[in-house]
């Protein structure tokens, strides 16, 4: 509101529009070179624009073949819209102009540009769709099977008998091959620096593969709208080096570890005596639930809850004790415990590595 | 009797109106409003998302603002402000005294009305629909989404549906059968020709989407299955029927503001539009091609290489007759005298925000890289390029083009450059930056980002850049006072424009015409500047054009009767609707006052009595 | 204000071939869902345990005859035989309702046999599309009686031919979708 | 084109010989149904029949063929805009070969 004093006055007509230009093209300028200072450095875990596997690296090199197409394009209408608002601004005492109906040659031309421009697009599109959209040729692949549930993420490994949630390990060099369901509604996959996004449907495997080429931790989430805690449902994979990978697929594929201190047992008694058990497994014990993630080997994770929390004990005790509040609308619920036996949870949990 | 009627100005003369200006009035007043408060529902989006983590909104509140804001822009705000248009500015352009069904033009905006109303009775109510406007199956079934929710959705689509499906014939009919003589096809004012494009579209677009809804109707009260995957079924059949639907609706939403702004920019350039019938022909080839590109929304499904490289390949080729488009509104600026009204600035606005929509859509014709870019903040910042620098601004345009003509007042030149200025930066520091928080990493539809992914920068100017949007609505409402207490007299043709609508008073007497004009040429109004060697074949040097319409008619004109059985029968509708929410008994009732409304309206006289 | 138009086709016989435009749309939206989901259903009764072809044979028959009854019809009130109007118009609303009568049947059995609405995807397609197509004859039998019921008043003569004649394009659309839907439903299970 | 010659009006007799056609080719229909050996080109044989009728009532009883083009250009459209749109659905979903 305060700028009603400025624009109560009655202006002459062509008083504000020239300064009120320059500050906005100043303002643009201004704007545009933090944007690109900001889009170039920095951390960005989740960015397509960083690829860190082939896959994502093909989807990178034709984004930049189309943006600098664009940008080209741009800059010529950019040029031309400004020179007419130069060139031919209306000055007093101008006669009416010349009337042109039209020009053929101009308009084959300005058809014929862009379709050029269009099939220098499309080549490199229809070459990429054939590589990308296609299940992946490598037969030493590593399949892993993704199962989206609102809002969590389940990773199986067939071939080694894993199960595992939110968080996939997988080897540097080695090619992933994904097969991707849903158990409810339609989630979407989407680990910007691997892989470009697959939808997970009711009724339907999908495939995506992605050779990772450096070691780390990406971020990826959900990238379909799948409910109150779509936003929530994140995901990280870990590139490991071929050594790391065996060491933790051998530890995970093994049943759960017995708790060696009492604290840690007595969570375990906790566990197994409340509702926990009709959703989580721990393989080894008698919790066989399958409707939450599997929490055999817990504690080796990063993340609680699909990648909301740090997967510290003050973070799990959080957790434990107000999940709707941590993650609202997700499907566990909130069981009334004792700070103890919060306690104990915590160690049991953590001593699940 | 009926004299009177059209010139009294009570409550029961707008209930009972048939007058084609009149429900323009009444579409402008009603889109607008909802312009507003699904700008307010954006505003709050944007409060909620201005840095990470933030709990101003709750995750469920969210998803039901961002539901109805989308909801709310295309089919209550876009679509009645493009109808808005053609009601008012069709039948001045064509030379005619009405559309060809005037009630049946009353009853598209009274469902409409409705369908709007009942979409918001569910928010004192509580439960807005939270399925996005989208509302991809499964998550809406009765499973997912138990409450009544989207069934306010999809009653309200179903409703206001009827009422599109309405107006699109009549305006097809409209443009097709009431042009005065001499106004051949190629003889038409850019705008008609968009509108009956449109017109087409909306008849062939809205069908596939009505029987989507009736199947999600069905798939949620009586236990079909048509989306349940458990029976064998494929939810992405939704989104088939969806997109089949939404993406023609991108058109008919697009072109209008097309047609609006070929009519501005020749207007304030003194030129006639350069290449009159590649312009034309391009509008329809965009909407020919608009049905064949519905999978370019869902590439990220996995319906294997060739159906996306099919679709690729068609979405590309889209962007040729929009190129064509921009590069003929530019060739018409050029060698002209322009003059930097407010339309004028819109439309220029227009033509350089587009552009980067048009652009940042060619990248998401490639699907693979559209694989990075699809459910983002980058679709984001495209689609709203498009819809705001295109369809809102096209609306501006055509709002301070033809404002002195509907109201007789006009609009002061340096609070219409203001609003312009405001609306310009704003839409480009609100989503210019999603391009970047896209391709970094941030999703759509989410309530919340996490902090450490670079997002926050972004995210924070986008919504400083809707708080200028916000602001930018003060010098236009300041506007419409202002002319409203001492505007200037428009006279007949305050901006020296070439189209028949300029020829009469301002604002147009309710039979528009005293005379029905001859037409012998384009731009009718101009060719006495139109130099004999740019005339075109079939021209006469020395044809006789109405400079200007008489003060009253020579002879009598007959005009439709006001009716009250167009508003009886969309009350019908609405409680059949309303009854749709699990009242079998007020579905019946309101099928009986349809088909009373129905069997009366069959028997009215719907000429005679006014006239003039 | 009906007075000549630019294209010299009458308003509401531009607007009806329109929305028969239109309509095009939302039958080919059902058959395509119709024809997406034939043979992936999971759950008995399938389409061949039901469908009885001699009986649909006939009801086919009679909707199409009807057709021929309604240009008789248009014929007659064109050459202003008002008893001639009068009856076929009225063995055209006739023959429709004996195609409904059929259609109540047909769905009545089904539900009999164990095919009820929400029994699987064939019931929800075949039902769905079907009844859109039953809905459809059902609005052109009431419209054709108000037009009899004005031919007996004495209402509806050869001044009224383009009102008969665009009910008769109504009529003789839902005839051409249920030619369609009779082969692809009936013929080709 | 009189209006007024009674009985035998040329159009009457064109239209009981559409009807004809139309009941011969519905009857066809049925039996090419049951005939076995027909069995391979069963589906190509039917969608010609029903075409044929199609066209048959549209320029006949609909008056396609006399009433002009414009009619004729609006109708093909949405005729033409929804077979497209039924094949594509179809060929999306694998409905043809595979």
């Amino acid at each position: 509101m305060d700028a009603e004093p400025y624009l109560n006055r009655d202006f002459p007509e062509t008083h504000i529009d020239t300064p009120l230009r320059r500050r906005a093209i100043a303002a643009l300028v201004l704007l545009l070179g933090v944007l690109i200072s900001q889009g170039c450095g920095g951390e960005y875990p989740q960015s397509a624009l960083h690829p860190s596997s082939d896959s994502a690296e093909i989807l990178d090199r034709l984004f930049d073949q189309i943006f600098w197409w664009a940008v080209g394009v741009f800059v010529v209408v950019a040029g031309m819209l400004i020179y007419v608002f130069v060139r031919f601004r209306e000055r007093p005492g101008d006669a009416r102009p010349k009337q042109v109906h039209g020009h053929l040659l101009l308009e084959v031309g300005w058809t014929l540009a862009p379709a050029l421009i269009l099939v220098a697009i499309a080549i490199p599109t229809i070459r990429a769709i054939f590589i990308i959209d296609r299940s992946t040729p490598d037969p030493e692949a590593l399949v892993v099977e993704v199962i989206g549930k609102q809002w969590w993420w389940e990773f199986r490994y067939p071939e080694l008998g894993i199960v595992t949630a939110n968080e996939a390990h997988v080897p540097l060099g080695r090619t992933v091959d994904l097969r991707l369901r849903s158990a409810d509604v339609m989630h979407s996959f989407w680990i910007p620096r691997l892989a470009g996004k697959r939808d997970l449907v009711p009724g339907i495997e999908n495939q995506l593969w992605f050779r990772p080429d450096s070691v780390g931790v990406f971020h990826g989430q959900c990238a379909e709208f799948c409910g109150t805690a779509h936003a929530l449902m994140g995901m990280r994979v870990i590139v490991d080096e071929p050594d790391d990978f065996e060491r933790w697929a051998r530890a995970n594929a093994a049943p759960a570890l017995t708790p060696g201190d009492a604290e840690a047992r007595a969570g375990q008694g906790v566990f197994m005596a409340n509702a926990c058990v009709s959703c989580h497994a721990v393989r080894g014990t008698q919790a066989m639930g399958q409707f939450g993630p599997d929490l055999t080997h817990f504690g080796s994770r990063l993340t609680i809850a699909s990648g909301v929390l740090e997967n510290t004990p003050a973070d799990l005790a959080r957790w434990l004790d107000s999940t709707q509040h941590v993650k609202p609308g997700n499907l566990m619920p909130e069981v009334e415990l004792s700070d103890a036996q919060v306690r104990q949870l915590v160690a049991y949990l953590g001593s699940l590595r | 009797m009926a004299m009177t009627d059209a010139h009294s100005t009570g409550i029961g003369s707008w209930l009972t109106t048939v007058d084609h200006k009149r429900i323009a009035i009444m579409y402008f007043v009603v889109g607008f409003a909802f312009l507003l408060i699904a700008g307010v529902e954006g505003q709050l989006i944007r409060l909620q998302l201005a840095a990470p983590e933030r709990s101003f909104l709750d995750p469920d509140l969210y998803n039901q603002l961002f539901t109805m804001h989308g909801t709310t822009m295309v089919f209550f705000a876009g679509m009645p402000l493009v109808v808005a248009f053609f009601n008012f500015v069709v039948p001045l352009q064509i030379g005619a005294r009405d559309v060809a069904f005037p009630r049946l033009n009353a009853f598209s905006f009274w469902v409409f009305l409705f369908g709007g109303l009942f979409l918001y009775a569910s928010v004192p109510l509580r439960v807005m629909p939270d399925g996005g406007w989208f509302a991809y199956m499964p998550l809406t079934n009765a499973e997912y989404s138990p409450g009544p929710g989207i069934d306010f959705y999809v009653l309200s689509l179903l409703i206001s549906g009827v009422g599109s499906i309405a107006g699109g014939l009549n305006f097809l009919v409209t443009i097709l059968n009431m042009r005065a003589p001499g106004m051949t096809f190629m003889r038409m004012p850019l705008f008609t020709w968009m509108a009956l494009i449109v017109s087409a579209l909306i008849l062939l677009a809205f069908p596939p989407f009505t029987v989507g809804l009736i199947f999600m109707l069905f798939d949620r009260r009586f236990g079909t299955h048509f989306f349940d995957a458990a029976a064998g079924a494929d939810p992405v059949l939704w989104q088939h029927l969806f997109w089949v639907f939404g993406h023609p609706e991108v058109y008919i939403l697009i072109l209008p503001a097309f047609g609006i702004v070929s009519d501005v920019i020749p207007t304030f350039s003194r030129k006639i539009l350069f290449g009159y019938p590649v312009v034309v022909f391009s509008g329809v080839l965009i909407a020919f091609l608009g049905f064949g590109v519905w999978v370019h929304h869902m590439f990220s499904v996995g319906l294997g290489p060739v159906v996306n490289a099919v679709f690729g390949g068609a979405t590309m080729l889209i962007a040729i007759p929009t190129g064509i488009k921009i590069f003929n509104w530019i060739a018409t600026m050029w060698g002209g005298r322009l003059r930097f009204r407010t339309a004028m600035l819109f439309a220029v606005g227009l033509v350089a925000t587009f552009t980067i929509g048009g652009l940042s859509g060619v990248m998401h014709s490639s699907p693979p890289a559209d694989l990075q870019q699809t459910d983002t903040y980058f679709v984001v910042a495209h689609f709203h390029y498009v819809l705001i620098g295109g369809t809102v601004f096209g609306l501006f345009c055509g709002f301070y083009y033809w404002f002195p003509k509907a109201t007789g007042r006009m609009l002061h030149e340096g609070l219409g450059k203001a609003h312009f200025w405001l609306s310009f930066i704003a839409l480009n520091v609100t989503f210019f930056p999603m391009h970047f928080s896209g391709l970094l990493g941030m999703p759509r539809r989410t309530y919340t980002y996490a902090e450490g992914l670079g997002l926050d920068v972004f995210n924070l100017i986008s919504t400083a850049g809707a708080f200028i949007f916000t602001l930018s609505f003060v010098p236009l409402v300041w506007n419409l006072w202002r002319a409203w207490r001492r505007g200037e007299a428009a006279g007949h043709n305050p901006w020296d424009a070439s189209t028949l609508e300029w020829t009469m008073a301002s604002p147009p007497p309710h039979y528009n015409f005293a005379e029905i004009p001859a037409v012998d040429r384009r731009d009718p109004l101009w060719h006495p500047y139109i130099e004999p060697e740019s005339r075109r074949e079939g021209d006469e040097p020395g044809g006789v054009v109405p400079r200007q319409q008489p003060e009253e008619p020579p002879e009598p004109v007959v005009m439709p009767n006001p009716s009250y059985w167009p508003l009886v029968l969309a009350v019908g509708m609405l409680l059949m609707t309303i009854g749709g929410l699990g009242s079998l008994g007020l579905t019946l009732f309101g099928l009986l006052v349809t088909a009373v409304g129905l069997f009366a309206w069959a028997f009215e006289p719907p000429f005679g009595g006014g006239v003039h | 204000m009906e007075g000549p138009t630019s294209t010299g086709i009458p308003n509401r016989k531009l607007a009806m071939w329109s929305f028969i435009g239109s309509e095009c749309m939302l039958f080919g939206t059902l058959i395509a869902t119709y024809m997406i989901y034939r043979g992936r259903n999971l759950v008995p009764p399938y389409p061949h345990d039901l469908l009885n072809i001699p009986f649909i044979t006939v009801t086919t028959f009679v909707l199409l005859m009807s057709s021929l009854m309604m240009v008789l019809a248009l014929a007659a009130v064109q050459r202003n035989d008002l008893r001639a109007t009068k009856l076929w118009l009225g063995m055209t609303a006739l023959f429709g309702l004996i195609f409904l009568g059929g259609q109540y049947y047909e769905f009545n059995h089904f539900v009999h046999e164990g095919l009820p609405l929400s029994r699987n995807l064939f019931s929800s397609t075949f039902f769905v599309l079907t009844g859109t197509h039953g809905a459809h004859v059902a609005g052109g039998v009431i419209w054709l009686s108000t037009l009899l019921v004005r031919a007996v008043q004495g209402k509806l003569d050869a001044r009224h031919a383009e009102t008969v004649e665009i009910a008769g394009l109504y009529w003789h659309f839902v005839d051409v979708v249920w030619i369609i839907l009779f082969t692809l439903i009936y013929l080709l299970v | 084109m009189s209006r007024h010659s009674a009985e035998s009006h040329p159009s009457t007799r064109l239209y009981i010989a559409v009807a004809v056609i139309l009941a011969a080719l519905t009857a066809l229909e049925v039996m090419v149904f049951y005939i076995e050996a027909l069995a391979p080109v069963l589906i190509p044989i039917l969608l010609v029949m029903m075409a044929a009728k199609f066209a048959l009532v549209a320029m006949f009883f609909m008056h396609l063929k006399s009433d002009g083009p414009v009619l004729t250009a609006i109708f093909a459209w949405g005729v033409f805009i929804a077979t497209a749109i039924v094949v594509g659905l179809m060929a999306i979903f694998g409905k043809f070969g595979a």
